[in-house]
């Protein structure tokens, strides 16, 4: 296995050398850097998969000459199952980039791409990998600095280096806090190394366990976007190249989540005071609820996706969180089927949010604008696209057959074991963070139902959209993947159920796989059948089945009749495309239902024709919503340094005199004080 | 291998004075050039002799222990792709007619004296002898700064020699104080002026004296270094200096004055113990990164930007002598690493302003797109200053902030918070230039200078990647036998 | 292995055939109430069977969306009908889906519901979608706790479960008050999916009170049929719900014939009467404005939540 | 030390120090900018005399040349470019203070006070001939320093600075009897080079700004 490690290192390090010192051709760029890109992704699946399975975690490790450093990685199956979650989207990601790619010939260096992305790609196996403190600060902010470079690629437009800054001062604001926690592991450790970390000589004290909770909470949400430190997220992930904001949105988001596990389960051990798990289940259930009502209000598609990547990075806390409480309570059962639905959540919500950002990318492709209200009819002109784009909203707003509804199902189970929590607080809790999960839920469906609506049917809005055409093989093969992906893993979740519980026992030092795959694998059941079971394979066959008697009810009453095609009703009138329904429209009633969260303002202005004021010549609609959170955290708090900054020149005034008299005041403190 | 130290010092000496005197201009490039490779390959041997002896002497006046080594290492590397790029500089600007042969030959003479002085400095073994160089470099300094003539020129090289001169005055004071206690113990003799001598005899001395002493020399050669309360001056000389200049005085002259600190922090720690000088350094240095942090902000001016940025290195650097143990390693690591990332952000900007003609940060932008060679230099330095992974600044500064936690947790916080706001404000500046559609034109730079500035940048780049993530073997040596030299008895790592 | 086939394809068929009726119960007691005679309680049945063999009208802006919709709705439907135990407490399907399993499938009709509204093209298709993501989206979380509510007093969320343990009268709790609540909130979450009267009004095609109607405006011939038929399976699953989990007595708890022909005779019953007391609220109530609606399903969501905080409050 | 017996030697030298101390805070109090150059003069030569003192009584001989350096530089050279930079710019009197002379006395007599307390412990120490002058010494850096300070004008201020290097004389000759030969060359050559500096720089500020007050210069600000 150390075997493959190196191969897999060594290839995405030709991934990161070989573009860059390429001749300036493209064309060679692009095709060398993903092809290396796509090969290494396949060495990290294989890796993965035999982490899962290796007995017991593989360790190699490369001393440094700089204190308290050492290269050293281990490849334990939570390490291991990240990896394989990173790989798969890197593959998909690097065949749709040879596609892709394209868009940027001549607008940005491809060899400066190809080798950012393959160092992007890297960092991110080496994050997941890192078994040394100092080692995995190295690698985490090399993934923030080389994201930033591939997020401002298009660095002429103002708003992209807007939104690269605002995500590299936020993650390093959070890598400060990631640092903290270390440092309180360092001090009892002595050392950097995660070995050190896990078993320390004494015990932490309970305050400084608590300090490393909160630290570890800010400085990995920062990154994960949980609320009140998301505000980057919908900055950055669309200003990045498509490819590379579905391995943001997708994979890079996880490795957040890997490390929270890491922390809080590894580190930290499994006795968690209770209000831990809550503290995680409340952030999740916020985040959840705000990530989806804001991405409704999105009609940029690709910032409607980041703010879902919010949405399901609650759902994933609400997982763990909920694994948290019953850890408190020495439930390991339940614990561990927390963990677990938390942990399936990542990957499905990695393969279908990666699909959704590829499927936007095609569209941005396509019809190069990223609004959705000039889309339309996108669905006949690029079927491919389309179809696989369903399949991931489908996923998205989990619905049966798909894994998206699997997971869900599988963190609603956690959440309803409730009822063997002894305190009754907790009781009530849990059960209404689940009623916030549905809502969350169908919010979704109803946001998903809007961005294929709108983009995919009905007639073109716009002449970007009439002229759009189908994309390039490339492009189609890498969102194929991920939708066969996500069926399958919606299908058939008792391959993968095997693979997480290996995960999950070293933490809840209980194994469940017997308890929660029931009835010979068909079925999946929260520890015990009695409570309920959820057969997906069965579910998808009886939807196929009644599809068929369906079918065969009409040929067997009607007959096979040809359809006849005529133009829709529009009251007598033929429909025009501003007829149609707007994103804007279709969420005005949740917009007014809602309204006390958004706080939205709305503006109309008409001009009436000269003859009368009955007849309007020509109206303009404009509603936007309060940036809660940029408006009061992120603006008062910038506002307060460049004040205190404007106030504290007058330090710099300019005359000899009063930088003598500095010297002097020092001089004299420093003598009184010292003697 | 004595003549290795003589050779390092008396390079410059002599090409100062014969590019003085030699009238054209290509002879003086020539010269230029070689004392460059001169200066790099002498500091080279010097530091290759101390890692296998320990020391090296010539004469009984120039001696190199391992902190002088290291010292003669930063300045040898920088010094010469500083020339380099002097060399390709002040050409281009001859070649602008903005200045005459006599004032481009006179220009050398200083630049070579100056370095000469700060290499005497380094290696010489009494503290007197290292005043007097010390002063020497202020004075070639002051003349440099106001090189252009013009009145902010003038404004800021007024400033800068009273400044430095009062400065300079303190240390006086604080190294005949060492002297005057030192003489009670070895006697009336030029060996109470030895630094060795003052280790040994360091107990015995009276440990007021010594402590009133550090204090002088701390506030003297903080005054050089640009520590908080003294550094008023550093933005104005920087920024109106010519840039060879002021990439000079950025990456040498503030470390051969922390370089001064440490000699005297040596003997206060032997003789007081290092929780004094400790406190003392704690303090200064997270007031100056309060300082620049705050004022980053405000910038208009980019070299102004980048001297503020030096406040902030010198801070940290301090920090973690001041902290000890595993700061010292962090120290000293971050010193060079500082020296290098400031030279190469200074030529880049000097690149820039022979192009554009003025320092008005908010009308540079676009640099990647026109300036290739600007942009990047400007674009690695800004991601080095602001301490990101590739760059050996981040790891010195975690291991500082490891250093700090294990001493006083609240330092680390306060460090912490500090360093988070000065790398959102530099990097706000920083790549607001780098990146964006190119802006106004401007006039493009010669063949013959683009030529040495990217030879001095690409020197620069390399040196930076390769300590980025490891320390080479012969440098680590020479790091353990510093911090052996200021932890009694703790084991460095 | 037989036995458990026999009893799907018989629910399947229960099911099928029910459905119509019901809606035609419906309307004969609206119409009854309006004082008119009103239509036969068959003619659903034979407007399907017209509607299967008329030649269908597609509009030519619409997708492959619009033409798979209907199967996918009539398919999901049907599929959450067989989760549900009819006139057998041991649903043979019982294993594939528990409750939440049974809201999913049915919001994956509403969704495909919903793009085929927007797939036309027309402001109708657009306004019924819109104002059907708003109810549905109100609706669930009710639909949740209440069924949560009744789960814990059975211990386990499968439906066949609880219905054969309220069946048997173990699970009987003896304060009911949780029961109802739940049963209050249930029923209203029923109404406003089905599109019933105080939250949409079947009958009419005036775009300002449609949402159901509005989704389905532009569908035609077997398209139409199938999708009325989806829409009356969904009023059957909800209130055999209704039905089987708060009043299963008389359900077969076994499955010999004669326990099974009572089970489908009092299933009917219920069924029936339920419909009756749907169509009496019809007449009485008027169609809600829609953001009333709002008002009315946020008190589905406090009586269900009540529910759950009686529950743990009585047992402690 | 055949003359004067240790004890009368360190008083003479007190008494010198004592002078240098008067001619500081007569500086300090000195409005017309010729006087200052004159007073400055005037201390120089009585540091000339205690440096010779000193050297006579330890039988130091550098300390001899140290001091007719003192006197060929510092009360002759330096004053002389003072005073053409005086005439040059023809500013005469010192109108606009920082800090009027009543608060500059006081001040003076504080930092003297500071500098007695500060060297106290190191007394002891010294059982050289000349204990308290090292306080002295101390206390002429710091009036020094503060006259740099206190007073606008550019030729005032090197004034300041020059009354400081005589401190640190002072404290190098007195306190330490004198550094050797090379330091003491060394540091008089600095003394020197940095005065032709100051003296180059203020007749360029002169052109540039066509006045010596430094209070104006402050267009280099944040």
């Amino acid at each position: 296995m150390s075997v493959l490690v190196m191969a897999l290192l060594t290839c995405y390090a030709a991934g990161v050398v070989v573009p860059a010192c390429l001749p300036s051709r493209p064309t060679h760029q692009n095709l060398v850097a993903h092809s290396l890109a796509c090969t290494a992704g396949l060495l990290g699946v294989a890796l993965g998969i035999a982490g899962l399975i290796a007995p017991e975690p593989l360790t190699t490790s490369l001393s440094s000459t700089i204190p308290y450093l050492s290269f050293a990685i281990r490849l334990d199956p939570l390490a291991a199952f990240f990896l394989l979650t990173i790989s798969l989207v890197g593959v998909a990601a690097s065949i749709y980039a040879l596609g892709y790619a394209t868009e940027y010939y001549g607008r940005a260096s491809l060899g400066a791409l190809g080798s950012l992305f393959n160092g992007f790609l890297l960092s991110m196996t080496l994050v997941v990998l890192a078994d040394n403190g100092f080692f995995f600060l190295i690698v985490w902010e090399l993934m923030s600095l080389l994201s930033y470079f591939l997020v401002v690629t298009e660095h002429e437009k103002a708003d992209v280096r807007y939104a690269g800054l605002f995500y590299l001062i936020m993650t390093h604001v959070g890598t400060a806090f990631i640092m903290l926690t270390f440092l309180i592991f360092f001090q009892e450790g002595g050392s950097f190394s995660f070995e050190a970390f896990r078993h320390p000589e004494q015990p932490l004290p309970e305050g400084m366990r608590t300090v490393a909770f909160l630290m570890a909470l800010i400085g990995f949400g920062t990154k994960a976007g949980i609320v009140p430190l998301h505000v980057w997220l919908p900055y950055a992930h669309p200003a990045a190249p498509s490819h590379i904001s579905a391995l943001m949105s997708g994979v890079m988001i996880k490795t957040a989540i890997y490390a929270l596990v890491r922390v809080y389960f590894d580190f930290l051990g499994g006795q968690f005071p209770w209000w831990w798990g809550f503290v995680v289940l409340l952030v999740g259930t916020v985040s959840a609820l705000l990530g989806v009502m804001y991405a409704l209000m999105e009609h940029d598609l690709k910032s409607l996706l980041a703010y879902h990547s919010v949405e399901n990075v609650g759902i994933i806390l609400l997982g763990i969180g909920s694994g948290m409480i019953f850890q408190t309570y020495g439930l390991n059962e339940f614990a561990a089927l927390g963990l677990l639905a938390g942990l399936y959540h990542t990957i499905n919500h990695a393969m279908f949010k990666a699909l959704l950002f590829l499927g936007a990318g095609s569209l941005l492709y396509a019809t190069h604008t990223r609004n959705m209200e000039e889309y339309g009819g996108l669905l006949r002109r690029m079927p491919w696209t389309g179809a696989c784009f369903l399949i991931g909203a489908v996923s998205i707003a989990a619905l049966p057959p798909t894994n998206g509804f699997v997971s869900e199902w599988l963190v609603f189970q956690s959440l309803f074991l409730s009822f063997h929590i002894p305190s009754i607080l907790l009781k009530l809790i849990l059960p209404l963070a689940a009623a916030m999960l549905a809502l969350t839920g169908v919010l979704a469906l109803a946001c998903f139902a809007k961005a294929f609506g709108i983009s995919f049917l009905a007639l073109p809005r716009s002449s970007h959209a009439r002229h759009a055409r189908e994309v390039s093989v490339s492009m189609r093969l890498g969102m194929a993947l991920l939708a066969i992906i996500c069926v399958v893993l919606g299908v058939a979740p008792m391959v993968v159920v095997p693979l997480l519980d290996r995960v999950v026992t070293p933490f809840a030092s209980v194994s469940i796989e017997g308890k929660v795959l029931a009835l010979d694998g068909w079925a999946l059941a929260p520890v015990n059948v009695e409570f309920s079971s959820l057969s997906p394979p069965v579910l998808a066959l009886l939807l196929v089945a009644l599809s068929m008697l369906a079918l065969g009810l009409v040929v067997a009453f009607g007959g096979l009749v040809r359809k006849r095609y005529y133009k829709t009703w529009g009251c007598g009138i033929n429909l025009t495309r501003r007829m149609e329904y707007t994103a804007t429209g279709f969420v005005q009633p949740i917009k007014r239902v809602f309204s006390t969260i958004y706080q939205p303002t709305v503006k109309l202005e008409t001009e009436f024709l000269e003859e009368s004021r009955y007849f309007a010549k020509r109206r303009r609609f404009e509603f936007h919503i309060e940036p809660v959170f940029q408006k009061y955290l992120y603006d008062p708090l910038v506002a307060f340094f460049t004040a205190m900054a404007e106030r504290l020149r007058v330090i710099q005034a300019g005359s000899l005199h009063l930088y003598l008299a500095y010297i002097f005041v020092t001089l004299v403190v420093l003598l009184l004080i010292a003697v | 291998m004595t003549w290795s130290l003589v050779l390092l010092v008396s390079t410059p000496v002599v090409a100062g004075f014969v590019s003085l005197l030699v009238g054209q201009r290509r002879a003086i490039e020539v010269l230029q050039c070689v004392q460059a490779g001169a200066m790099l390959v002498a500091a080279a041997l010097v530091a290759e002799r101390v890692v296998a002896t320990g020391g090296v002497s010539a004469g009984n006046f120039l001696v190199s222990d391992s902190l002088s080594a290291w010292l003669d290492l930063i300045v040898g590397v920088v010094g010469s792709t500083g020339t380099l790029f002097a060399v390709g500089y002040m050409g281009e600007e001859l070649d602008r007619a903005h200045v005459s042969l006599r004032r481009y030959s006179q220009f050398f003479c200083l630049f070579d004296l100056y370095l000469a002085a700060m290499l005497l400095a380094i290696n010489i073994e009494n503290i007197a002898i290292m005043w007097i160089a010390i002063e020497g470099s202020t004075l070639s300094a002051a003349l440099l700064i106001g090189f252009d003539r013009s009145k902010a020129a003038l404004e800021a090289g007024w400033k800068y020699v009273i400044l430095s001169s009062v400065g300079i005055a303190l240390a006086l004071f604080g190294t005949i104080l060492i002297y005057y206690s030192s003489e009670h113990v070895l006697g009336v003799s030029s060996e109470a002026l030895r630094w060795s001598q003052l280790y040994q005899t360091a107990e015995r001395l009276n440990p007021t004296a010594i402590k009133i002493a550090f204090i002088f020399a701390l506030i003297g050669y903080g005054t050089k270094a640009g520590i908080a309360p003294m550094h008023t001056w550093l933005p104005d000389a920087h920024a109106e200096a010519p840039t060879p200049v002021s990439a000079m005085l950025s990456a040498n002259m503030l470390t051969l004055a922390v370089y001064a600190i440490l000699r005297f922090k040596a003997v206060t720690d032997r003789s007081v113990g290092s929780e004094f000088t400790g406190k003392l350094i704690i303090g200064l240095a997270l007031l100056s990164l309060a300082v620049s942090a705050t004022f980053f902000l405000v910038q208009r001016d980019y070299k102004r930007l980048f001297a503020y940025s030096s406040i902030e290195h010198i801070g940290i650097a301090l920090l973690g002598f001041g902290i000890g143990g595993l700061g010292i390693f962090a120290g000293a690591w971050h010193l060079m690493n500082h020296a290098l990332a400031k030279s190469m952000a200074f030529y880049g900007a000097g690149l820039v302003f022979l192009r554009h003609n003025h320092r008005l940060l908010d009308r540079v932008t676009g640099l990647l797109g026109r300036m290739p060679v600007a942009g990047i230099a400007i674009l690695v330095a800004g991601v080095a200053l602001a301490g990101m992974p590739p760059f050996g600044l981040f790891t010195s500064e975690v291991l500082i902030v490891a250093g700090a936690y294990t001493a006083r947790p609240e330092v680390a916080y306060v460090f912490l918070a500090l360093l988070a706001l000065a790398f959102a404000t530099l990097l706000f500046q920083v790549l607001r230039m780098a990146l964006g559609a190119p802006g106004e034109a401007g006039t493009a730079v010669g063949g013959q200078c683009r030529v040495f500035t990217s030879t001095a940048v690409g020197i620069n780049i390399v040196a930076l990647g390769m300590i980025g993530l490891q320390v080479p073997s012969g440098l680590g040596t020479l790091l353990a036998s510093i911090v052996k030299m200021f932890n009694l008895g703790i084991e460095a790592p | 292995m037989l036995q458990a086939i026999i009893v799907v394809v018989g629910q399947i068929i229960v099911l099928l055939a029910v459905s119509p009726f019901i809606v035609g119960l419906i309307r004969k007691v609206k119409a009854r109430l309006q004082l008119r005679r009103g239509a036969s309680v068959f003619q659903p049945y034979m407007d399907i069977a017209k509607l299967f063999r008329k030649q269908p009208v597609v509009s030519s802006t619409t997708s492959w969306i619009f033409a798979v919709s209907p199967y996918i709705l009539f398919a999901s439907t049907l599929a959450a009908g067989l989760l549900v135990p009819v006139f057998v407490s041991k649903t043979p399907l019982n294993f594939a889906g528990n409750i939440i399993a049974l809201v999913y499938l049915l919001a994956l009709g509403t969704f495909f519901l919903i793009l085929a509204g927007l797939d036309a093209g027309s402001a109708f298709g657009g306004m019924g979608s819109s104002r059907e993501a708003i109810v549905a989206s109100l609706t669930e979380p009710a639909m949740i706790l209440s069924i949560f509510a009744i789960a814990l007093t059975a211990g386990s969320t499968n439906l066949s479960t609880i219905v054969h343990k309220t069946a048997l009268l173990e699970g009987i709790v003896t304060d009911p008050s949780p029961h109802l609540m739940a049963l209050a909130s249930l029923f209203i979450v029923a109404i406003a999916e089905t599109g019933r009267v105080p939250v949409d009004n079947p009958a009419t095609h005036l775009e300002l009170t449609m949402i159901h109607e509005a989704m389905v405006l532009e569908y035609s011939g077997r398209y139409l049929a199938l999708v009325e038929w989806a829409a009356g399976l969904k009023l059957l699953v909800f209130l055999t719900l209704i039905a089987n989990v708060f009043a299963p007595w008389g359900i077969a708890t076994s499955v010999e014939p004669a326990a099974l022909g009572v089970g489908l005779a009092t299933y009917l019953v219920k069924v029936s009467a339920l419909a009756v007391l749907i169509g009496v609220i019809e007449s009485m109530f008027a169609k809600l404005r829609l953001f009333r609606v709002t008002d009315l399903l946020g008190v589905a969501f406090i009586l269900a939540l009540l529910g759950l905080v009686f529950f743990y409050v009585l047992r402690g | 030390m055949p003359l004067f017996s240790p004890h009368i030697g360190s008083q003479i030298v007190d008494l010198g120090s004592a002078l240098l101390l008067l001619t500081c805070f007569a500086i300090v109090a000195q409005r017309r900018l010729s006087a200052c150059v004159d007073l400055f003069a005037l201390q120089s030569v009585f540091l000339a005399l205690t440096a010779s003192l000193v050297a006579f009584l330890t039988g130091i001989h550098h300390i001899y040349i140290a001091a007719a350096l003192t006197i060929i530089i510092k009360v002759v050279v330096i004053p002389r470019i003072l005073k053409n930079v005086i005439e040059r710019l023809n500013v005469s009197r010192e109108l606009m203070m920082n800090v009027n002379v009543p608060t500059g006395l006081l001040i003076c007599g504080a930092l003297v006070i500071l500098a007695f307390f500060i060297t106290q412990p190191i007394i002891p120490l010294g059982f050289l001939l000349t204990r308290d002058s090292l306080a002295i010494a101390l206390a002429i850096v710091l009036i020094g320093f503060f006259t740099m300070i206190a007073r606008k004008k550019a030729v005032t201020q090197v004034i300041g600075f020059l009354v400081m290097e005589n401190g640190l004389f002072l404290g190098a000759t007195a306190a330490a009897y004198g550094m050797p030969l090379i330091v003491e060359l060394g540091v008089f050559f600095d003394v020197l080079v940095g005065a032709l500096i100051v003296g180059i720089y203020s007749h360029r500020l002169q052109d540039a700004f066509d006045s010596v007050d430094t209070s104006k210069l402050t267009t280099l600000r944040e």
